[in-house]
């Protein structure tokens, strides 16, 4: 029967500023699978934090197999029995394997030993890795399938699972879901967050759902449909994207042949990549994270130059143009990391602005700034695009993750571009404003404007996609008319033939 | 009663130059005792600073300066001109006003008994020199050691390292042992650590000299004799000369006669016979009867410089920026 | 439990603040280390920051003498902070200095003893292309092979060092020195004399050149593009890439600025105060400019304040060693001990205090 | 066996000893900067070991006891700088450079009594039936005991980097702060323990100057070892047997040079004094332009642990 694992009582944590988490209470039983789930910001990864000896709580109390439960480091939770795998991975580019799930454990064995150990428990789990690898070369299955292994070594009671499968392809997915069903059934608790409804319904048996730090609701997944869950988590109901029909227009983007060597130290690179795109159409790319995503961006932004003659924008040889040449022209991007890469956490979003938007908006007068424009277009992407913030003077990094992403969604939507190159526009972002994300880039696309979404989120790329292909080791998959594909095929399309390890465990 | 400042180049406790000039500070003060407050300034640079320096002396109301570096030239003659009651002494330079005098001392004496002993003493024949900068004072104690070296032992080699600093005891040591290993059995030095000292003194059979002060710790084996600055005379007639208002704008430059120049004691690992020459050579020295640099000598380049009996005018002295006649290698430009 | 909280904006109030904390408790704990040696800690710490301005026998002399130490350091230090706002590391500013001043001496020398108006602003140009060409070294290298400037200006400096023993007694040796090293003092040769504006001011060319220096860099800094980019590399480096900033530009651009102001330094330096190329013209300002840029938090105006403050307590420790016998040692750890206190103080601009733990 | 007069025996006999001080100092830092932190203040730790270690070893006449306080001294010096970075987030660069001023201030202001004082030395060490061996016996194995520690740090921090625990914690720090902290590593305490093993490397660094090297004190004694150490960190891109490797091929230049000066080869003497720094940045260049330097990730990064 039911026997509580873990029952956690009036839990509260304060940041300056917010309340991450204010008087949660829940229980995890032995055995089960339970969700938690909350919009962005909600303060999941807070509370299992909590949970895991990282964050020590304000107030409140926990109990462990009945006893009392005071996590006061990762260490002491390990011991007591939980383990966790983050939603940023806690893993080290520069060290191997074995060394960084010996680094996830307390009393590691030596170094052969582990290695006959991590063997074992990956033939057992159907998770192959070869202990050796330096983990910066892996992609990102693999580098969930450390963070996975490195838990399971330990034999945990409670494994709490941090947005899991954002990263995975359908077939990592399943393996991932038969790893988790098969420690089910051997006894072991999972805490399990995710933004991905359907995949909650078909794993879970219990869901705890917050809003802004409090819980709110809970229910059984697999009998409650994925809107009322996603509307018990904003606390109001939303629309879903509407697909309008299109006129297609002229060809606005040619790809011809790219190749390119990646410029990062454990990156992708790019092999013989073509493909068109039309004004009016949005292509969508899928693929497994490391498959060539960045690099193909970058290779579109401009950030990477390639032969002239291998990107066209509206019949002129782009290729050899820089980023801002490239937007003058009517190419924008932005790209997968919010932080650091698409936006400057330690500058105010009004600095943010001038980033991409200074030559396209005429914010430079003979290479000066112009403060008060740049305030005035910041202020208008903040409306437009719904962002929350006390001000545009307002750090970036402060942001939550949601409200950056519709911040740097904006800047480049607003400047009307005729391409816009985006890579995972709604990647960690609650259904809310995943939802309006969407429909802007919708909206983009019936004013003529071409866009190519690339994105992990294959439900996403099947909403709002009018054709579809897939990047795998740096290669681009044959073009589909999204309508036509089935979900098995596209699953092949990205990961089929990706990583001989993943056949030998099939 | 009359305040005497003085301007280092280095900090008090260099164990050399500016060492030797402290002892001259203290001498005074111990010599005039209430009649006389003295200030000073260590670690001041060449250049602006410097001139900062003298300005503020002079302010605080020094009525005599002493400005112990080459360097400090100009800056002398620039603070003199503001400061027309005030004294100032500047050591080793050529300019001079109403109000500044320049002294310096004639080492190249010292290195004359020097090099007469380097030349008896040594076995491999080979002497090494550790410089510090190619300028003339430096390269007036080359010439003069290897002149009376060679007297001593007309089969001397001198072997010359330049290590371009005044005072760097690591990289001097290194220069000490990279002479030994090249068979240098006598290390003569114009750096002023004892580092070269302790390199000797672990090699074993090799003999120095103390440099500016006298390094007596390191006697008798290495260091058989040094030469000594002594300012203290000097300081203390000048002090004086201020305090009777009977001071004058002077060119100084004295040598062992005067005690400007000392030569320390000659250690036992010197044979009796040695030192008594070399005694010999500093008495004659100090009594004037015999030049350092006395003809025939020519320079390096075979080309006649001093003939049979003729000594060297001071001016050639003060500028001297050759070698003489056998010694190998070229000055560093 | 004691710990630190961060602040969601960074606090102005403390901006402000903190560094006149950090001086207050610099002189709290200097005033220890005086007494340990004897002196009186009071008298001490007015000799250090009051004599040099208001003394009536000294302040006449000594306030324009700080500017002729400020303006060095300023002008370099505001040149190292562009670098180090783009995460630019040069710290051989020192070897870019001297090189400076050996072009812009051997401008006028060259010349000697012609006199012209085209001297002074012909040296001015040379002194910036010394140093700027110096700063090259390190800037191709990074560019061209990734070798870590940070290395590479400081084993420059060391090179420069070398040239400057050189040519001090080679080809820039005064002729009519008597054999001695050193350059002919330009201080005696009108057309190459960096001569006060003013007299009695201190305001030497260096210094003016340092103060618009300052004004120019704010602006850029704060109002212009380029500027901009210059904190978003240092900010977020991948950021900037993605802006179109060119790397390679910005390093080149970064060395160079500093190079140049450095340049500009060594050459008003050895055309004005200083007079002469000696063996032993550089003293140190390269490397103190590194700490004037840091107390003055890479900021053109705290660059300005900290450089004059910097300054004082050079002057005031000279004045202080005069007055009171305290050893020159004594001074540097002050100094040190400023510096420390600054940067200890600065995070209450970026955290907050907060009493009481978690538990 | 000559090479242009120079006898490489002797040659390499004198490197190893010029070599020590920077090599003490460039492992003590290579521990600090694998733990993602730099610490420029080098200099300033290793010339207070210099005089620290004088005073008690012409105090207590004992060298052996000189060396022991002067790494106490440098690591007590080096909390300071600890203090700063890790609580206060202080910038490391101007940190760094602090401690370097105050090392050197506070060192001559304690030497002042100490000037002009010859120190106890401490004897070579012939290892037995080694330093017999013709050739290689006068070379490598007749030094003074802190020749041989020093080798054996750089072992024992290579083997302890590669092979323990201790050493894989240390290296995820500096490779990714965030990630260890999540783990539930103690970055601060562990970069707090790292940077008083390097200021304790850097004092016995000094310590060898002013015992063994010199034996003498005054101040500034040091003359910019302390830079060459890190100079030496980075040409070993932070492994620790390279940075034997550097320090002797640095320690090699400086001593060739003054014995081809010695030896009257006929090469400018600038051009010689300059070619310890010139080959430093070749070499630099060389190991730089193969790519990947193997800088560990999180150097000089800042890390405030949210809780
Ligand atoms: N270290 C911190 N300091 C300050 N505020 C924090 C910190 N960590 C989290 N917060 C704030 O606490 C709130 C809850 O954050 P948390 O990361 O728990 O949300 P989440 O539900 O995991 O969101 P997401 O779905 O985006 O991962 C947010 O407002 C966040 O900005
Ligand atoms: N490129 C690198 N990046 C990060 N750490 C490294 C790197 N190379 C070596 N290390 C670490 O430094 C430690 C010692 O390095 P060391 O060079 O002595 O190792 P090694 O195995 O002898 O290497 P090599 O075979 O290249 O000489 C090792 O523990 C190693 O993990
Ligand atoms: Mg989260
Ligand atoms: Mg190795």
């Amino acid at each position: 029967m039911l026997e509580a694992l873990l029952e956690i009582t009036g839990l509260t944590k304060a940041y300056p500023g917010v309340v991450a988490n204010n008087d949660v209470s829940f229980t995890i039983n032995k055995g089960e699978v339970h969700a938690l789930l909350g919009e962005n910001g909600a303060g999941k990864s807070t509370l299992v934090k909590m949970i895991y000896g990282l964050v020590n709580p304000d107030a409140g109390s926990m109990k462990l197999n009945g006893a009392s439960f005071v996590p006061e480091s990762p260490n002491r939770a390990r011991a007591s029995g939980v383990a966790m795998v983050f939603q940023h991975f806690s893993l080290f580019d520069a060290l191997s394997v074995a060394e960084n799930i010996a680094l996830g454990m307390d009393n590691a064995p030596p170094p052969k030993a582990l290695a006959k150990s991590i063997e074992m428990v990956s033939q057992a789990y159907g998770l192959p890795l070869e202990p050796k690898r330096i983990v910066g070369t892996l992609s990102a299955g693999e580098r969930q399938r450390v963070e996975i292994i490195r838990c399971l070594l330990q034999n945990p009671k409670l494994l709490i699972m941090d947005e899991p499968t954002s990263v995975l392809t359908p077939q990592e997915v399943e393996i991932l879901f038969q790893t988790l069903r098969q420690l089910k059934a051997e006894g072991t608790s999972i805490l399990y967050i995710s933004h991905k409804l359907e995949e909650i319904r078909a794993l879970c048996d219990t869901a705890t759902i917050l809003r802004h730090g409090e819980k709110v609701a809970t229910c059984i997944p697999a009998s409650t449909t994925a809107r009322d869950m996603a509307e018990m988590m904003v606390g109001a109901s939303f629309l879903n994207p509407i697909k309008a029909q299109r006129e297609i227009g002229e060809v606005l983007l040619q790809v011809d042949n790219l190749s390119s060597q990646s410029a990062e130290a454990f990156g992708t690179s790019l092999r013989a990549i073509s493909f068109e795109l039309k004004a009016g159409e949005i292509l969508g790319i899928g693929g497994v994270a490391g498959n060539g995503q960045d690099e193909l961006l970058a290779a579109l932004s401009g950030e990477m130059r390639t032969g002239s003659e291998t990107v066209r924008l509206k019949n002129r040889a782009i290729g050899t143009l820089g980023p801002n040449r490239r937007r003058e022209l009517g190419l924008l991007s932005a790209p997968e990391e919010r932080l650091g890469h698409a936006a400057a956490p330690g500058m105010s979003l009004k600095e943010n602005s001038v980033v991409t938007a200074a030559r396209r908006m005429g914010l430079l007068k003979s290479g000066f700034i112009n403060w008060n424009a740049t305030d005035q277009f910041t202020q208008q992407v903040i409306a437009d695009f719904d962002v929350r913030t006390p001000s545009t003077h307002t750090p970036a990094g402060s942001l939550s993750g949601g409200n950056l992403q519709k911040f740097v969604v904006g800047r480049e939507v607003s400047q009307q571009p005729e391409v816009l190159v985006i890579n995972q526009p709604t990647w960690g972002v609650d259904a809310a404003a995943a939802a309006s994300i969407r429909q802007k880039l919708l909206d983009l696309a019936d004013n003529g404007a071409g866009v190519i979404v690339i994105s992990q989120d294959l439900d996403e790329l099947l909403e709002i996609s009018d054709y579809f292909c897939a990047l795998n080791e740096g290669e681009l998959s044959a073009t589909y008319l999204t309508a036509d594909l089935e979900l098995d095929q596209v699953g092949l399309m990205m990961g089929g033939s990706h990583g001989a390890g993943q056949e030998a465990a099939q | 009663d009359v305040k005497v400042g003085f301007v280092y180049v280095g900090p008090v406790g260099d164990g050399g130059w500016t060492y030797e000039h402290e002892q001259g500070r203290l001498a005074v003060e111990k010599h005039f005792g209430d009649r006389v407050e003295t200030i000073f300034q260590e670690s001041v640079p060449e250049g602006a600073d410097s001139e900062r320096v003298m300005t503020q002396m002079a302010l605080q109301g020094a009525d005599l300066i002493f400005t112990t570096s080459f360097g400090y030239m100009d800056p002398t003659i620039n603070v003199a001109k503001k400061f027309p009651k005030v004294k100032f002494e500047h050591a080793t330079g050529y300019k001079r006003a109403d109000n500044v005098s320049t002294y310096s001392a004639r080492f190249y004496e010292g290195r004359a008994v020097q090099g007469h002993i380097a030349g008896k003493m040594t076995k491999t024949n080979k002497i090494g020199y550790i410089g510090s900068f190619p300028i003339p004072e430096v390269i007036r104690g080359i010439n003069s050691a290897y002149v009376h070296a060679k007297k001593a032992n007309p089969n001397v080699e001198f072997n010359i390292v330049w290590a371009y600093t005044w005072f760097d005891p690591a990289k001097e040591a290194d220069a000490a042992k990279a002479l030994i290993e090249q068979g240098a059995d006598v290390i003569l030095q114009h750096t002023d650590s004892t580092a070269p000292q302790a390199a000797a003194q672990e090699a074993g059979n090799v003999i120095t000299f103390g440099q500016a002060s006298d390094m007596a710790d390191y006697g008798p084996m290495p260091r058989v004799s040094s030469i000594i600055d002594n300012w203290a005379p000097y300081y203390i007639a000048r002090t004086q000369a201020v305090l009777d208002g009977t001071w004058t704008s002077t060119d100084t430059w004295d040598g062992i006669g005067p005690g400007m120049v000392g030569i320390g004691e000659i250690s036992s690992a010197v044979p009796a016979d040695v030192k008594a020459e070399a005694e010999a050579l500093r008495d004659a020295l100090a009594s004037g009867e015999y030049h350092a640099f006395t003809g025939p000598i020519n320079k390096q380049d075979g080309s006649a410089w001093l003939a049979e009996g003729e000594t060297a005018d001071d001016g050639t002295l003060a500028g001297m920026s050759f070698y003489v006649e056998g010694l190998t290698g070229s000055i560093p430009q | 439990m004691i710990r630190f909280e961060k602040r969601l904006k960074p606090s102005r109030a403390t901006t402000i603040l903190t560094p006149f904390v950090a001086v207050l408790l610099t002189m709290i704990a200097g005033g220890i280390m005086f007494a340990a040696l004897g002196k009186d800690p009071v008298e001490a710490i007015r000799i250090i920051f009051w004599d040099p301005l208001f003394d009536s026998n000294f302040a006449d002399y000594s306030r324009p003498q700080l500017l002729v130490k400020a303006g060095p350091l300023i002008l370099i230090a505001i040149g190292l902070s562009v670098g180090f706002r783009a995460g630019i590391w040069n710290i051989g500013a020192e070897g870019q200095y001297i090189m400076g001043a050996i072009f812009g001496a051997a401008a006028a020398l060259a010349v000697y003893p012609a006199e012209s108006a085209l001297i002074f602003p012909a040296m001015v140009v040379a002194g910036a292309l010394g140093g700027w060409l110096w700063a090259m070294i390190p800037a191709i290298l990074r560019v061209k092979f990734r070798t870590n400037e940070i290395l590479v200006s400081l084993m420059l400096v060391y090179v420069a060092e070398s040239i400057l023993a050189s040519v001090a007694q080679g080809v820039l040796k005064n002729p009519d020195g008597y054999g001695f090293p050193g350059s002919r003092n330009l201080q005696q040769y009108p057309s190459a004399f960096n001569e006060e504006v003013f007299a009695n001011s201190g305001m030497h060319w260096g210094v003016i050149t340092a103060f618009i220096a300052v004004i120019f860099t704010y602006i850029m800094m704060t109002r212009h593009i380029r500027g901009f980019e210059v904190r978003l590399m240092g900010e977020a480096p991948k950021a900037a890439q993605f802006a179109g900033v060119s790397t390679t530009r910005l390093v080149v651009f970064c060395l160079g600025f500093a190079g140049a102001m450095a340049g500009l330094a060594g050459m008003f330096e050895v055309s004005g105060p200083a007079g002469q190329i000696t063996i032993d013209f550089n003293t140190g300002y390269g490397f103190t400019a590194i700490i004037v840029a840091f107390l003055g938090r890479l900021n053109p105006i705290g660059i300005l304040l900290a450089g004059l403050l910097m300054a004082l307590t050079y002057i005031g420790g000279e004045l202080a060693q005069l007055m009171l016998g305290l050893p020159g040692a004594s001074i540097q750890l002050f100094q040190g001990m400023l510096l420390l206190f600054l940067l200890a103080t600065d995070i209450f601009t970026n955290y907050r205090l907060r009493f009481g733990g978690a538990h | 066996m000559n090479l242009l007069g120079i006898d490489p025996v002797l040659l390499i006999a004198s490197l190893m000893v010029s070599a020590t001080p920077i090599l003490l100092a460039a492992i003590g830092e290579t521990v600090v900067e694998k733990s993602g932190v730099l610490n420029l203040g080098v200099e300033g730790m290793m010339i207070v070991g210099a005089v620290v270690g004088f005073i008690t070893a012409v105090n207590t006449e004992n060298p052996l006891l000189g060396f022991v306080t002067a790494a106490i001294a440098g690591a007590l010096l080096s909390t300071i700088f600890a203090t700063l970075v890790l609580y206060f987030k202080s910038n490391q660069v101007a940190t760094g450079l602090g401690l370097t001023l105050v090392g050197l201030g506070v060192s001559a202001l304690l030497g002042k009594p100490y000037e002009g004082i010859k120190s106890p030395t401490i004897k070579a060490f012939e290892i037995p039936l080694l330093s017999d061996i013709p050739v290689l016996g006068p070379m490598l194995f007749s030094h003074d005991l802190m020749v041989y520690i020093s080798i054996l740090i750089v072992a024992l921090v290579w083997y302890t980097l590669k092979y323990t625990r201790v050493g894989l914690v240390l290296r995820a720090v500096g490779e990714n702060h965030d990630a260890a902290h999540a783990l539930g590593y103690k970055v601060i305490r562990i970069r707090f323990m790292a940077i008083m093993f390097g200021g304790g490397c850097a004092g016995l660094g000094g310590a060898y100057i002013s015992l063994a090297r010199v034996p003498q004190w005054t101040e500034g004694m040091t003359t910019g070892a302390g830079w060459i150490a890190l100079a030496i960190v980075v040409f070993a891109s932070w492994r620790p047997l390279r940075t034997l490797v550097g320090a002797y091929l640095f320690g090699g230049i400086t001593v060739l040079q003054l014995n081809l000066q010695a030896a009257g080869v006929a090469i400018p003497v600038e051009y010689l004094s300059m070619s310890p720094f010139l080959i430093t940045i070749a070499v630099l260049v060389i190991i730089s332009a193969r790519g990947n330097q193997g800088a560990p990730a999180s150097l000089g990064r800042l890390f405030h642990a949210s809780s």
